[in-house]
């Protein structure tokens, strides 16, 4: 059974169970008791034991907070700014300053909607050029006022279009990469839902990787994967490619790709966010404070050798 | 999001019939003494005509298939360079079902161990550092070892003070090494700007085909970004934003011209001038 | 070539117009205690309202023109500043035909001898170098004296290592000062560059209207740009496009609103916002 | 009379005598040398009491010399170089690099077009954003390399469109005045025809301004100037205008605006470029080799100082 059948089985129980309760008739205590326990041991089983393509499944639900919902618990009055001074605003990649506790900090990260409106307006978190050019001017802006930048990344890749190929959207993420490679201010990155690809790459050279439980993070869709790899074309082999393709968090922190896993409430950060907010308010209050303790050079030195060693290769 | 997850499906299958099938030029071998038929003008041309030619069609320009040894060669003085880090190999990081077997069909087509040469030597009397992909391996993907190596070639041009090179020519990130391939894209331009704070030249040299985690790390970060006529540069595949956007794409899409068109490319080199080409703009910089 | 000297002629008769008459906020005159009629809405408003509401319609939102001393006043604390190098005339360096009459009434009109004011005070407890142009002033456009004393405001921030806000509202250069009017655009940026540098905090607050050599120097620079709601802000004034087109601009062109779509705006701001907000944006730069 | 009618004049006298000189029945070596000396007379005459009016005139002559023909003539190993890295190649700025003598400098300059084709490809040498912005790269480029940068000047004006305001020409010129009055490399600029507004200023920014006899440089066009302040539609007070606004080289000469008066051949540069292209070429030495002997520190400072104390005003 997937996931998503488990949660359709899990909410029918849960909500057949609401009703039982209501009707004094129907119950007492003790049976009530026992017919939640048994829905919570189904729970607890069903999150206890996640495939990756279960990961993937939660990873891009949309119940799952999104950037404006990290930047209202977590920064205090926040102020977006817009634009790219070239061309655009790309609602796809959301920025502004802030402050966590009372340093002030620039925020950035990709924006999905939540319904088809706010879908199409941010190209489902699909950012163009524009979006990541306005991302490298906030990082240039922060690096100015030495403000550390801390990164939300949530994407299936960056935008595959006519005007974002016009537009230059390999030269903005190559430029962007470069650029996050030298900020000599403190870079913290959470990958809250979809790491995908080159896009979500963009974003995500920093100091201290850290990873929701439930989030994913990958070369490429297992969709895509599975059909240039496998020519599955149909989506049979996509469980198959999440499996192999190590892109859980546990799976990359084994790799020593990222550096940490947020944990998420039973179900998914949807179902607790405070939870997982109250955890991601303490990395950042750790990092920060570890890492404006030191010196510009050693930043940079150590944040390029945790980049430079990442390989697998021998000879 | 379901539509949308069928439809990127849908795209990237595509994208894998264009990386599997499309680049003609990868398909045209030259065996010595016969007649070889141009992809585009499919005229009939002697095959060692052609290779004299460097590889370009004397009757219409077409710009195919250069091995990068070949382009080495014909690159530094005299032809004479020294290679770098070639028995480098990947440790299969993902234990990718069947990657083994792969490698080594394409190591016995191509007697290299990746598709990623690094060179040094000097051109027009200038010590220069050089990067060459080889699309016949494996369509020069940019997995670990690939990685690795342009990574020591630039952080070997920073250490020595040298111009680098890049000539790219690749499918993109290399699939069977996941996450880590991704990876190569942060590491290969992190080392890049390091060369570029040292205020020495980088000239990246794109070649047919060039598409994903290279199109999007250094390929188009040079100084100067030089490309080889009609040479297919670009992010996503064609393929894949024709099947996404259900519509026909303009003439000319992502070729090199449409490049230059939108301010991305200095400038369109044809095979034969590219060394005298790459000796004035190394002079001008030295 | 004629026929473009006659067009560019044609554009710039009617860029004449459109600085006329068109900045309908300009002719807004609020006499106290009688209604006022919104340019925008049509309705009528108790001036005295208008006034209170710092100049903005309560019915339709429409910004209308606030003098620079009154901007100054509801942005200071307790509405207290310095003002700087208020007595600057300028020499006339053309001599230009009637100027000093036109400088004559634009003084008795509004007081000023420029209509650029440099002050100085705290907001938010913050000490931050305020310029605003007031365009009752021959539009505020800027000649040697509006240049020399924006140039002085931003250099005595860098010397004090001071934010700044710069309130923008042009026609653009001064004609009657010629070439000497391009210039500030020169300096000023030369000075703004300074200011950057020192890695001090420019806020362009961008007011209606904001054309020409104020548009193409300093007034889109900022770290950050904030625009008023319906603030037109353009190089080229819209007629003057316009007729060189010969075919309708897009609905709110060059209106703050599209330069937050085309990237050149962070911020709209509603005037009852404005101290708000910029004690935020300058708390936490400080 | 207007110049165009007497260089209308000045040529129907010299063909009159060609086609005299041509038939020896017609004149003699004596009668034919007191026509020329004539004819002489009269252009030396007109050439050498032009007015302002007359100078726009010359300054705007397509057969002048453009940006291409004074790369091909005062550089070497020239290499164009193109594009902003965001959206385009803008035909109406050149830039490229070559040496000059066997110095490596980067060049750029304003296109104008010499037949319909090429007015419409590069704007009537009108740049759009995309433009300034490919200069602005060239610019840092150029600073990167420790190169010298030389600019010629040649333009009505920027381009009024709409995609060039969608993208921001204001914010182009703005940030290319900024660029140029801060780099550390020297900067020389020839304005070389018309140096029309900010789309002239936005690459005059320099440590040495040399202007052509009959270059024109000035805050608008006459024609605007006079429409804007007096309300001319008809092109009535264009010549006051230009006597008023005091554009041509002379009138900056005076007012400190330019450093240096480029002579031109009589009639105009057309008519003898090698005579003003040696001339440039001595001036760029000269220039080049004080300049580059400055320290940054010095060079920067010299040029802040240059364009600082210009105004003119009092109290
Ligand atoms: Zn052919
Ligand atoms: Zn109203």
């Amino acid at each position: 059974m997937s996931l998503k059948e488990k949660e359709k089985k899990i909410k029918e129980l849960e909500e057949k169970l609401q009703r039982i309760k209501n009707d004094p008739d129907l119950i007492d205590a003790v049976e009530g008791k026992r017919i939640e326990d048994t829905i919570t041991r189904y729970k607890e089983h069903t999150y206890s034991s996640l495939s990756a393509y279960d990961r993937v499944y939660l990873a891009r639900k949309s119940e799952r907070p999104h950037i404006k919902e990290y930047i209202a618990n977590l920064f205090d009055d926040f102020i977006e700014m817009h634009g790219d001074r070239f061309f655009k605003d790309d609602q796809a990649i959301v920025g502004g300053i802030g402050y966590f506790n009372h340093l002030p900090v620039t925020v950035i990260g990709h924006q999905k909607g939540r319904n088809l409106d706010d879908n199409m307006k941010c190209q489902f978190g699909m950012a163009s050029p524009d979006g990541y050019r306005k991302a490298m001017r906030l990082i240039k802006q922060a690096e100015k006022f030495n403000r550390p930048i801390i990164t939300f990344v949530d994407t299936p890749g960056a935008y595959p279009g006519i005007e974002a190929e016009e537009n230059g959207i390999g030269e903005a993420i190559g430029q962007s990469l470069m650029l996050l490679s030298d900020v000599t201010v403190p870079v913290i990155v959470f990958v809250v839902g979809e790491g995908g690809s080159g896009g979500a790459l963009a974003i995500s050279i920093g100091d201290h990787i850290a990873m929701l439980e439930n989030a994913v993070y990958s070369v490429l869709s297992p969709e895509g994967f599975a059909s240039i790899l496998w020519k599955d074309t149909k989506g049979e082999r996509v469980g198959e490619a999440c499996e192999v393709m190590k892109m859980t968090a546990k799976d990359l922190y084994e790799a020593h790709i990222i550096d940490e896993i947020i944990p998420e409430a039973l179900g998914g950060v949807h179902k607790d966010p405070a939870l997982t907010y109250r955890k991601i308010r303490q990395v950042i209050t750790e990092q920060l404070d570890a890492l404006v303790r030191v010196s510009k050079k050693d930043l940079l030195n150590r944040r390029y050798a945790k980049f430079r060693k990442i390989g697998d290769y021998r000879g | 999001m379901d539509k949308l997850l069928k439809e990127r499906r849908h795209r990237l299958n595509e994208f894998k019939d264009y990386l599997g099938k499309k680049p003609a030029s990868k398909h045209v071998e030259i065996p010595d003494g016969i007649y070889t038929k141009c992809p585009q003008c499919e005229g009939l041309v002697l095959s060692s005509h052609i290779k004299e030619n460097m590889y370009v069609c004397p009757k219409c320009g077409r710009h195919m298939y250069i091995s990068g040894h070949e382009r080495l060669e014909q690159l530094f003085d005299n032809g004479k360079y020294k290679e770098y880090w070639s028995s480098m190999k990947t440790n299969d990081p993902l234990d990718f079902p069947d990657y083994d077997l792969k490698l080594e069909k394409a190591k016995k087509r191509t007697g290299m161990n990746d598709g990623v040469i690094v060179a040094s030597g000097r051109i027009g009397h200038i010590k220069t550092v050089v990067v060459v992909m080889d699309n016949h391996f494996m369509m020069a993907s940019m997995g670990t070892v690939a990685g690795e190596k342009i990574t020591r070639a630039i952080e070997y041009a920073t250490r020595k003070k040298r111009p680098l090179i890049i000539f790219s020519s690749s499918g993109g990130a290399r699939m069977q090494e996941g996450i880590f391939s991704l990876m190569q894209m942060g590491k290969t331009c992190a080392a890049l700007k390091r060369h570029m704070n040292a205020g020495l030249l980088y000239i990246s040299y794109l070649t047919h085909p060039t598409t994903g985690g290279v199109t999007a790390s250094f390929a188009l970060l040079g100084d100067i970004n030089i490309a080889e006529p009609g040479a297919l540069i670009g992010f996503a595949g064609p393929r894949v934003i024709e099947s996404t956007l259900r519509q026909k794409l303009p003439e000319g899409f992502q070729r090199s011209e449409f490049l230059v068109e939108h301010g991305f490319v200095d400038l369109i080199v044809e095979r034969n001038k590219s060394r005298e080409t790459l000796i004035t703009l190394l002079h001008l910089h030295s």
